[in-house]
C-alpha cells in the first residue's frame, strides 16, 4: 500500500464568520510535482498555513505519510520533513547565508541547543551548506549579509533553507514571484532536479511555470477545491477558464494537449 | 594643622533629596556659629550622594571616602539600610560614625564605632502610646507603612500599649506606593474604633491618608487620630495644609520648640537659608551631630584614634535646639525629651505646638524585655 | 501635447549610493509609459525619487512646468500622482474600507467606483489590512493609489500576484482609463509583453539610466532588440 | 458595598485619566514613551503655579495643565522625539529615560525636591449623599471628568483623523506618498497626547502629591493600565483602569494583608489570560 | 564613509586588550577599586540582562528578580553560617537559574508589552514578598550580619576592596567567557535566528519557546550570580538589589552600551557608571540632569547605543570555514 505523502479529510478554517478553507480533501502522493491555483484570495496561502501549522484548523484532520499531525505544532511538522518557503520572503536579514543554512541543518540535527561547543566547529554542517548554496548558485554570495541580497536572490535563499531541512515534502508559495522571467525558470530547475520522493506542491500565479513543471493541478476556488487533473484538463476546462484564466495562453501545445 | 576631614553621606537628589538639604543647612549653620572651625581646625567636609536608600553605593562611598579622600569621621546617613552597609567599613577601618538620621534600632549595635544623634523609631512610638493612655484611650487601631521602620513602630506602639492595658483592636499595613487610602480609611471606619495610631515616613503619604480621612468625615463619627511626627514633618506641613490642623502627634523636634536655644537657632537659619526651607529634625541633628563632634574632639585634645573619639562620644551631654540631649555611654544611642504636640495654625502657619513631654526617653527596643 | 513630467539630468541615490545616474526622460499629458529593465537597475528607486523617498544629488525633476525635486511628498500627492508602491504596503492596522478612505482625494474616484473596479475588495471591506491575500493586497494598494484621484499613476510591478484573468482586467482597464480619462501612467513591469502592450511609450533602464527610448509597440515587435536589452529567454506569445 | 466599588472606579478614572495620554503617545503612535509621567507633572505645576501663585481658579488651572503640557510636547516632538518614531523602542526607551531625568533634575531646581501644596477649591471637598451613600465630591468629579474625556477622544478617534495616524503609524513613507502631512499629523497628536496627560496630572492632584519625582513614582501605574487595556485603543485602558480601581480599592478593604500584591498579581493574571490586552488593537500582525 | 574592518585575529587581540586593560586598573588606579569592582559586576548583570534582552528578544524590565534572588541566595547562606565564596556564587546561579526556568514559562509567549509588564510585575511581588519576610530578610532595613569567608581561604575582603576586585575580576572574566561561548555555540546562532526571524525558525523545525525558556534561564543564572557577587563584596544585601528601579538601571546601562552585542553590557556599566559618579561628584544635586542630557545625546548622535555607533565605524568579519 503505498501511502500519500499528504493527505487532508474535511479541512477547514473560518476566521470569525469568514469560511476561508472549506472542506479540502487534498492529496500529495509521494514525489508529486503539484500545482495549486486559483483566484486571488481563494485560499490558498492559508491552505499551506493549515498545512504547516501555522494556523489550526477549525474543521477536518491532516496525515503525513499515514500519520495524524492535525495538532501537532509548526516546528514539530517542519522537524517530521515538512517544509515550506513563504509568499512574502521570510529570513534572517543579519546573517550571511552561509549561517542562515547552517542555522537550518543544526536544528535539523537536533542541535539547536547544544552549547558547549562553538558552531564553527561543525566542519560538516559548513560543507554541507556550502555544497546548497552551490547547488542554488548561491556560493558567491554565502558571504554577503542577506539584508543586502538582491531580492531575487533572497527568493532562492527563500527556497535554499527549506532543502536545508532535507524535506520529505516541500511546499512553497508563490516561489517565482518578483523574480525576473529569465530567473524564474532556473529556479523551478532546481526544484525539477530534486530528488524524485520528495513530493512538491507549489502555488504559483505564472501559468507559463504552472503548465511547466505541475504534473497534477489543483484548482482552489473560495475555499474550496473546485477541481483537479492533468494540466491539460486544467487548461481546458471552461470553469477554471472563467474563474481564474480568463483568456491567457497557458503553453500547453496543441499537440501534446490533444495527444 | 591640616583640615579636619569629615565626609557627608547623604540623599541629595531623587526624591529625597531635601534630606541632604537639611543635612547641609544644619551643618552650615553650626560651622558658621563656631568660624568654619571644629576643636579649632578648619573642616572639610566632603559630601557625597546616595540618591535614597541605596546600601551598596554607600558601602563604596564610605570606603572611598575612608581610603581615597582620607577623611576621619563619617557622618550623614538618613536611611537604616545605608547606615547598616557603612557600619561594616567603620569597624574595619576603626573610623566613628555619628549618625545623623537612620532610625532602626540596631544601626548603633551593628558596630561599636557607630553613635547615633537622630532618634529611633520606637522611640518616639512608645512614648504615644503611653500618652494615649494616660488621656484614658483604652483601644486603638495601627496603621504603618508596610516596611521595617513601619513595622519597628507597629511593634513598639502595641508593645506598650498593652502592657499599659490598652487593647490593639486592628492592624493595617499599607503598601509604600499606595496612591488612594480610601479602602483603608473606609474599613477604620467600619470597624469604628475608639482611636486610630498611625506611622507613615514623611512625604506624601501622611497628606493623602489625611485628605481621605478628612473627606470620609472620621472626626465627626468620634475616632481620634494620633500618629508620630513624621506625619507633621515640618518640612512637609505647609504642602500637607490644613488636613493636619489637630492631629496630636509625637516627636523629638518642632521648629516650633520654645527654648531660647531654638529660638536662636531657628532665626539664624531663617537668615542664612531665607524661609522657603523651614528647620526639621534632619537638620536639627545634622547641627547637634557637629556639636557632638566638636565636643568629642575637644575632650580627646583633637586625636582623632577612632577608639578614642568613640569613648568621647559616650555620654556625652548637652543642650540640643530641641532640648536636653546625651549618648547613653551603654548603646551609644541617644537619650532625649520625647514631646507631645498638636497641629496648630499660629500666625497663619501651620505648626507643631509641643505642649506634653517625655524626659530621658531611650530606646525602648534596647532595653531588656 | 503639453509636458506633465520631466526628469532634467537626475542623479538620485540611497544615503552615499548613487542608483540613478543622470536621468532624463518626458511624459505629455494622458500618456502612458513602461519602464523596463532587469532586477536592480534601479526601476523602483525611479518611481521613489519621484516621490520624494530618495536623495537627489543632482538634476531636477519638473511637474508641468514646477520644479518639484524637494517638494514634500504629501505635497506631489495634492499635486496630482497616486503610487502603487512595489512591496504594496497597505496598511496592516487599518480596515479595507479604511485604508481607501483614509487617502481619499476629491475627484472621480470614489469608494464606490473603487469598490466597482475590485469587486473582491468589497466584499472584503471589513479586513485589516494584513489579514488580505497577496493579491488582496495588491489590490488594495491600486484601489488606494485611485483614491488619491491622480493625474499621474505610478505603478510599481502591479501584476504580481494576481491572478491571470485580473492580470487581463487590470491591464484593459489601465489602457482605458488612459484612453477615456487622460489619466497617464507609468507603469514598472518585469513581463515586458504585458507591460509594452498597455502603454504608448517604453523605456528600457540599465544601471541607473536609459539605454532605450521610443513607442512601446515598435519594441514589442522587435524581438533581438527586446533579447538584447532585457536578457535571453523572454517568450513574445 | 457600594461606597467600595464607588471609591475603585473613582480611582479607577484616575488612573485612566492619568494614562490615557500615554495610550495615544505609546499605544497609537508606538513610541515607547516613558517621558509620560513628565508631561503629567508639568501639568501638575503648572496648574500648582496658577493657582498658588496667580490666584486663578480650578479650571483655568486645567486648562493652563493642559495647554502648557501640549506646548511642552510640541516643543520636544519638534526637536527630540520627531527623530526617532522609527528608531528601535530601546532607543525611544532611552531618549524618554534621559528626558524624565533631565525634568526631575529641572523641576526639582525650580519648585524643590519636595512636595508642593496644592488646594482643592471648596466645592470639591467633603462629601455628598447619593441614594444614602456619602460619596467623594472630588471623586465624583473625577468620573465626570473620566466619562467626558473618554466620549471626547472617542468621537475624535472615530473619524478619518484617527484612521490617518493609524496609516502613518503603519507606514510613514508610504502614509506621506498618499498625501497625508505624517509630521503636522505627528506633531499634533503627540502634543494631545502629551496635554492630556497634563491634565491628568492636575487632575490627580487632589489624591497625589506634586513632587518631582512623580514620572517615576507612577510610570507603572501608567504602564500597567495601558498595556493591560491594549496598546491602541481608547476603551481597552478605560476598561483596564475601572478593573485595577476596583479590584485594588475592594481588594485592599477585604483583604488589607495583600494590598501591595494585589495590583501586580492582577496584571499578571490578565496579561496571561489576555496577553493583547483586554481589547487587542486590530491589524497588528 | 570607509568603515575599518577587523578581522577575527584583530577582533580577538582587541578583546585582549580590553580585558588586560580593565585587570591593570589594579595598579593604576588602586583608589577606586570598590568602584571599579561593582562596574564589573554591573556589567555582568548587563550582559546576563543581554542574553535575555538582546539576544532572545524578550523584553524585559524585571531582571533584578534573579539579580535579586542570587544576591539573597548568597547573602543568606553567609549570613546563616556558610561564608564561603564560591559555593555561594554556585548556590546563586542554581537558584536564580531555576527562579528564571520557572518563570520563563510566563514570558516566553506573549507580544513585547506584555513581556515587559509580566517581568516588572514578577520584579515588584518579588520585592515585596522580601519586604514582607523581613524576619528572614530584614525587609527594607537590608540582609546584615552576613560573614563571608576569605577567598580560598586565604584572602580576607580587606578595607582597600583589593580581594574584592581581583575576586569580582575573575567571576566576571569566567562568566563572561561562558556567555560568550554560549552565544558562539549553535545554540547561540539558534537566538540570533529567533531575533532576527521566528516565523521561519519555525518553519525549519526550530521549537522556538523552548530554546527561549533556555536562554532565559542562563540569562537569570548569570545575573544571580552578578548579584551574589555584589552581596559578597558588599557584605551587606539591601532590598534595592531586587527593585524595579534596579532593573530599569541595568536596563538604561545595557541600551546604553548597545544590545545584542556581548560587550555592550561591560561597555554600558563602565560608561554609565562613570559618568553617573562623575556627575554625581560634580553636581551632587543635579547631577540627574546631566546624566538625562547624557543619555538623549548619545541617543541622538548614534543609534543602538555605543556599540552601536562603533558597529557603524568598525564591521568585523562574520567568522567563516
Ligand atoms: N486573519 C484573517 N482574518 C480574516 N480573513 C483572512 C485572514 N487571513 C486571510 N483572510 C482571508 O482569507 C482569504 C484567503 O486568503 P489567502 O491568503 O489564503 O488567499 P490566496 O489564495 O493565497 O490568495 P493570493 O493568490 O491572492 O495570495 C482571503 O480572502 C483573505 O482576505
Ligand atoms: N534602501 C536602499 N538602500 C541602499 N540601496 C538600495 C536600497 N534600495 C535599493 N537599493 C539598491 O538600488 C539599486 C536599484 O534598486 P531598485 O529597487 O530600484 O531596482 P529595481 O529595478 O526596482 O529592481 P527589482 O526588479 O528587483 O524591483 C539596487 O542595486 C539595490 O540594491
Ligand atoms: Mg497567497
Ligand atoms: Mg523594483
Amino acid at each position: 500500500m503505498s501511502t500519500l505523502a499528504l493527505e487532508t479529510q474535511g479541512l477547514g478554517i473560518r476566521f470569525g464568520a469568514f469560511q476561508a478553507v472549506a472542506e479540502v480533501n487534498l492529496q500529495l502522493q509521494v514525489g508529486a510535482r503539484q500545482a495549486l491555483i486559483g483566484p486571488n484570495g481563494a485560499g490558498k496561502t492559508t491552505l499551506i498555513n493549515l498545512l504547516t501549522g501555522v494556523y489550526k484548523p477549525t474543521a477536518g484532520s491532516i496525515r503525513m505519510n499515514g500519520q495524524d499531525i492535525t495538532v501537532h505544532a509548526a516546528d514539530r511538522r517542519a522537524r517530521n520533513g515538512l517544509a515550506r518557503t513563504f509568499q512574502i520572503n521570510q529570513l534572517f536579514p543579519s546573517l550571511t547565508p552561509l549561517l542562515s543554512v547552517v542555522l537550518a541543518i543544526h536544528e535539523r540535527e537536533g542541535q539547536g541547543a547544544t552549547w558547549w561547543r562553538p558552531y564553527q566547529r561543525s566542519t560538516a554542517c559548513f560543507d554541507e551548506a556550502h555544497a546548497l548554496l552551490k547547488r542554488l548558485r548561491l556560493d558567491a554570495l554565502a558571504q554577503v549579509p542577506v539584508a543586502e541580497l538582491a531580492y531575487g536572490k533572497q527568493r532562492l535563499l527563500e527556497i535554499a533553507l527549506a532543502l536545508a531541512a532535507r524535506p520529505r515534502i516541500l511546499l512553497l508559495d508563490e516561489p517565482a514571484a518578483g523574480v525576473p522571467e529569465d530567473e524564474s525558470g532556473e529556479l523551478f530547475d532546481v526544484i525539477g532536479e530534486l530528488p524524485s520522493d520528495i513530493s512538491v506542491l507549489f502555488i504559483e500565479h505564472d501559468m507559463k511555470l504552472v503548465f511547466r513543471f505541475a504534473q497534477r493541478i489543483s484548482v482552489l476556488v473560495a475555499g474550496r477545491i473546485l477541481t483537479e487533473g492533468a494540466p491539460r484538463d486544467i487548461a481546458h476546462d471552461p470553469r477554471v477558464r472563467e474563474v481564474y484564466l480568463g483568456s491567457t495562453h497557458v503553453g500547453i501545445h496543441p499537440e501534446t494537449a490533444h495527444g | 594643622q591640616d583640615a579636619l576631614k569629615i565626609g557627608l553621606i547623604g540623599t541629595y537628589s531623587g526624591p529625597y533629596a531635601d534630606y541632604g538639604r537639611q543635612f547641609d543647612a544644619g551643618v552650615a549653620l553650626y560651622l558658621k556659629e563656631n568660624g568654619g572651625k571644629i576643636a579649632g581646625r578648619t573642616v572639610e567636609i566632603v559630601k557625597k550622594d546616595t540618591g535614597g536608600a541605596n546600601p551598596d553605593a554607600s558601602k563604596r562611598i564610605a570606603q572611598e571616602l575612608i581610603v581615597r579622600d582620607k577623611v576621619q569621621i563619617l557622618t550623614g546617613l538618613d536611611f537604616s539600610p545605608n547606615a547598616y552597609a557603612v557600619a561594616a567599613v567603620a569597624t574595619q577601618a576603626k573610623v566613628p560614625v555619628v549618625v545623623m538620621n537612620a532610625s532602626s534600632s540596631a544601626i548603633t549595635s551593628s558596630s561599636p564605632y557607630v553613635a547615633r544623634l537622630s532618634f529611633t523609631v520606637q522611640q518616639v512610638s512608645d512614648p504615644m502610646a503611653r500618652w494615649m493612655l494616660k488621656q484614658g484611650i483604652k483601644e486603638s487601631y495601627v496603621v504603618v507603612a508596610d516596611y521595617a521602620p513601619g513595622v519597628d513602630a507597629l511593634t513598639a506602639f502595641k508593645k506598650a500599649f498593652e502592657q499599659g492595658g490598652g487593647k490593639v483592636v486592628g492592624e493595617l499595613r499599607t503598601p509604600m506606593s499606595n496612591p488612594d487610602f480610601s479602602a483603608y480609611v473606609q474599613r477604620i471606619k467600619d470597624a469604628k474604633p475608639q482611636s486610630v495610631f498611625f506611622f507613615f515616613p514623611s512625604g506624601v503619604m501622611p497628606p493623602a491618608f489625611l485628605k481621605v480621612w478628612k473627606e470620609r468625615g472620621m472626626d465627626a463619627a468620634g475616632i481620634k487620630l494620633f500618629a508620630t511626627g513624621e506625619a507633621t514633618d515640618d518640612s512637609y506641613l505647609d504642602a500637607t495644609g490644613d488636613v493636619a490642623l489637630g492631629l496630636i502627634t509625637s516627636h523629638h523636634y518642632s521648629y516650633a520648640h520654645p527654648s531660647a536655644k531654638n529660638q536662636k537657632f531657628v532665626k539664624d537659619f531663617e537668615a542664612q537659608f531665607g524661609t522657603s526651607l523651614r528647620p526639621s529634625y534632619f537638620a536639627v541633628t545634622a547641627y547637634d551631630a557637629m556639636t557632638a563632634i566638636d565636643q568629642a574632639l575637644k575632650k580627646t585634645g583633637g586625636d582623632l584614634n577612632g577608639d578614642k573619639v568613640m569613648e568621647a562620644l559616650k555620654g556625652l551631654k548637652f543642650e540640643s535646639p530641641r532640648g536636653p540631649v546625651e549618648i547613653d555611654p551603654v548603646t551609644r544611642d541617644i537619650v532625649q525629651t520625647v514631646y507631645i504636640r498638636k497641629t496648630e495654625k499660629v500666625g497663619g502657619k501651620l505648626v507643631n505646638v509641643e505642649f506634653d513631654k517625655f524626659d530621658r526617653v531611650k530606646d525602648p527596643a534596647k532595653e531588656a524585655p | 501635447m503639453a509636458e506633465l513630467l520631466a526628469f532634467d539630468r537626475v542623479t538620485a541615490g540611497y544615503g552615499n549610493a548613487v542608483v540613478l545616474d543622470k536621468l532624463s526622460l518626458t511624459l505629455a499629458q494622458g500618456q502612458s509609459l513602461a519602464i523596463l529593465g532587469r532586477n536592480g537597475v534601479g526601476k523602483t528607486t525611479l518611481l521613489e525619487t519621484l516621490m520624494g523617498n530618495t536623495r537627489v544629488t543632482g538634476g531636477a525633476i519638473r511637474w508641468r512646468g514646477q520644479d518639484i525635486t524637494h517638494l514634500p511628498a504629501h505635497l506631489r500627492v495634492r499635486a496630482g500622482l497616486g503610487w502603487v508602491p512595489q512591496e504594496r504596503e497597505v496598511f496592516p492596522s487599518l480596515m479595507v474600507e479604511e485604508n481607501l478612505s483614509v487617502v481619499a482625494r476629491p475627484g472621480a474616484w470614489t469608494l464606490d467606483r473603487v469598490y466597482g473596479f475590485f469587486p473582491r475588495l468589497r466584499e472584503r471591506r471589513a479586513n485589516y489590512g494584513n489579514q488580505l491575500s497577496g493579491g488582496e493586497q495588491q489590490m488594495l494598494a491600486i484601489g488606494r493609489a485611485l483614491m488619491t484621484n491622480p493625474v499621474l499613476l505610478l505603478l510599481d510591478e502591479p501584476m504580481e500576484g494576481l491572478a491571470p484573468i485580473i492580470v487581463e482586467e487590470l491591464a484593459a482597464s489601465i489602457r482605458r482609463l488612459c484612453e477615456d480619462e487622460g489619466l497617464a501612467s507609468i507603469v514598472v513591469e518585469q513581463h515586458p509583453v504585458l507591460a509594452l502592450d498597455m502603454t504608448h511609450q517604453a523605456i528600457v533602464l540599465e544601471r541607473g539610466t536609459v539605454v532605450h527610448a521610443g513607442p512601446s509597440a515598435a519594441l514589442a515587435a522587435d524581438q533581438a532588440l527586446l533579447d538584447r536589452l532585457l536578457g535571453v529567454g523572454i517568450e513574445a506569445t | 458595598m457600594a461606597i467600595v466599588i464607588f471609591d475603585g472606579v473613582a480611582y479607577g478614572m484616575l488612573l485612566f485619566l492619568m494614562a490615557v495620554g500615554l495610550s495615544i503617545t505609546m499605544g497609537l503612535m508606538n513610541f515607547v514613551n516613558l517621558a509620560h509621567g513628565s508631561f503629567a507633572v508639568v501639568g501638575g505645576y503648572a496648574a500648582a503655579v496658577v493657582m498658588n501663585q496667580l490666584g486663578l481658579g480650578y479650571a483655568t488651572a486645567l486648562a493652563c495643565a493642559f495647554v502648557v503640557a501640549a506646548l511642552v510636547g510640541a516643543v520636544l516632538e519638534f526637536l527630540l522625539y520627531r527623530r526617532l518614531y522609527r528608531a528601535h523602542p530601546l532607543d525611544q526607551v532611552l531618549l524618554s529615560i534621559g528626558l524624565v531625568f533631565v525634568s526631575i533634575a529641572s523641576l526639582t531646581y525650580f519648585f524643590g525636591p519636595s512636595m508642593l501644596p496644592f488646594h482643592l477649591p471648596e466645592a470639591l471637598q467633603g462629601q455628598v449623599t447619593i441614594g444614602g451613600v456619602g460619596v467623594g465630591r472630588y471623586r465624583l468629579f473625577l468620573i465626570g471628568a473620566g466619562l467626558l474625556i473618554l466620549v471626547l477622544l472617542l468621537g475624535m478617534l472615530r473619524t478619518r483623523y484617527g484612521a490617518m495616524v493609524r496609516a502613518a503609524v503603519d507606514n510613514q513613507r508610504v502614509a506621506a506618498g498618499t498625501g497625508i502631512h505624517v509630521q503636522r499629523l505627528f506633531l499634533l497628536t503627540f502634543a494631545l497626547g502629551c496635554g492630556l496627560a497634563g491634565l491628568g496630572g492636575a487632575l490627580s492632584l487632589g489624591m497625589l502629591g506634586l513632587e518631582p519625582y512623580f514620572p517615576l513614582k507612577y510610570m507603572v501605574y501608567f504602564l500597567i493600565v495601558v498595556c493591560v487595556g491594549g496598546a491602541g485603543t481608547i476603551v481597552g485602558p478605560f476598561v483596564a483602569a475601572l478593573l485595577v480601581g476596583i479590584v485594588d480599592v475592594a481588594g485592599k478593604y477585604y483583604l488589607p494583608e495583600a494590598g501591595a500584591f494585589l495590583i501586580y498579581v492582577f496584571m499578571i493574571g490578565m496579561l496571561l489570560l489576555r496577553p493583547n490586552g483586554i481589547i487587542p488593537r486590530k491589524g497588528l500582525a | 564613509m570607509k568603515r575599518l574592518a577587523l578581522s577575527s585575529a584583530q577582533l580577538r587581540a582587541a578583546e585582549l586588550a580590553f580585558w588586560l586593560l580593565l585587570g591593570s586598573s589594579f595598579f593604576l588606579a588602586p583608589d577606586h577599586l570598590t568602584l571599579l569592582s561593582q562596574i564589573l559586576i554591573f556589567g555582568l548583570f548587563a550582559v546576563s540582562l543581554d542574553m535575555a534582552l538582546g539576544y532572545a528578544g524578550i523584553l524585559t524590565v524585571g531582571h533584578a528578580a534573579f539579580f535579586g534572588a542570587g544576591a539573597y541566595a548568597a547573602g543568606l547562606l553567609a549570613r546563616h553560617g556558610w561564608g564561603e565564596p564560591f559555593t555561594g556564587l554556585l548556590t546563586a546561579l542554581a537558584v536564580a537559574g531555576t527562579l528564571g526556568y520557572v518563570l520563563s514559562y510566563m514570558v516566553v509567549r506573549g507580544a513585547d508589552l506584555t513581556r515587559l509588564m509580566i517581568t516588572i510585575g514578577v520584579c515588584v511581588l518579588l520585592y515585596e514578598l522580601v519586604n514582607r519576610l523581613s524576619g528572614i530578610t530584614g525587609g527594607t532595613d537590608g540582609l546584615q550580619g552576613m560573614t563571608v569567608w576569605p577567598v580560598a581561604g586565604l584572602f580576607e575582603f580587606d578595607l582597600f576592596g583589593k580581594t574584592a576586585f581581583v575576586y569580582a575580576y575573575a567571576m566576571v572574566l569566567l562568566m563572561f567567557l561562558l556567555v560568550r561561548r554560549v552565544l558562539r555555540s549553535p545554540f547561540g546562532l539558534a537566538l540570533r535566528g529567533i531575533h532576527d526571524n521566528r516565523r521561519r525558525m519555525l518553519a525549519i523545525g526550530s521549537p522556538v519557546e523552548s530554546r527561549l525558556r533556555m536562554a532565559y534561564a542562563f540569562s537569570a543564572a548569570i545575573a544571580g550570580v552578578a548579584g551574589a557577587l555584589l552581596a559578597q563584596t558588599t557584605q551587606f544585601v539591601g532590598i534595592e538589589s531586587i527593585s524595579f528601579n534596579r532593573s530599569a538601571e541595568i536596563l538604561i546601562i545595557l541600551v546604553l552600551g548597545g544590545t545584542g552585542r556581548l560587550y555592550g553590557g561591560l561597555i554600558g556599566a563602565i560608561v554609565y557608571m562613570l559618568v553617573h559618579d562623575g556627575f554625581a561628584d560634580l553636581n551632587p544635586e543635579y547631577w540627574m540632569f546631566w546624566l538625562g542630557l547624557f543619555l538623549i545625546t548619545v541617543v541622538m548622535v548614534g543609534r543602538g547605543g555605543i556599540m552601536g555607533l562603533l558597529s557603524r565605524l568598525v564591521r568585523i568579519k562574520e567568522p567563516t570555514r
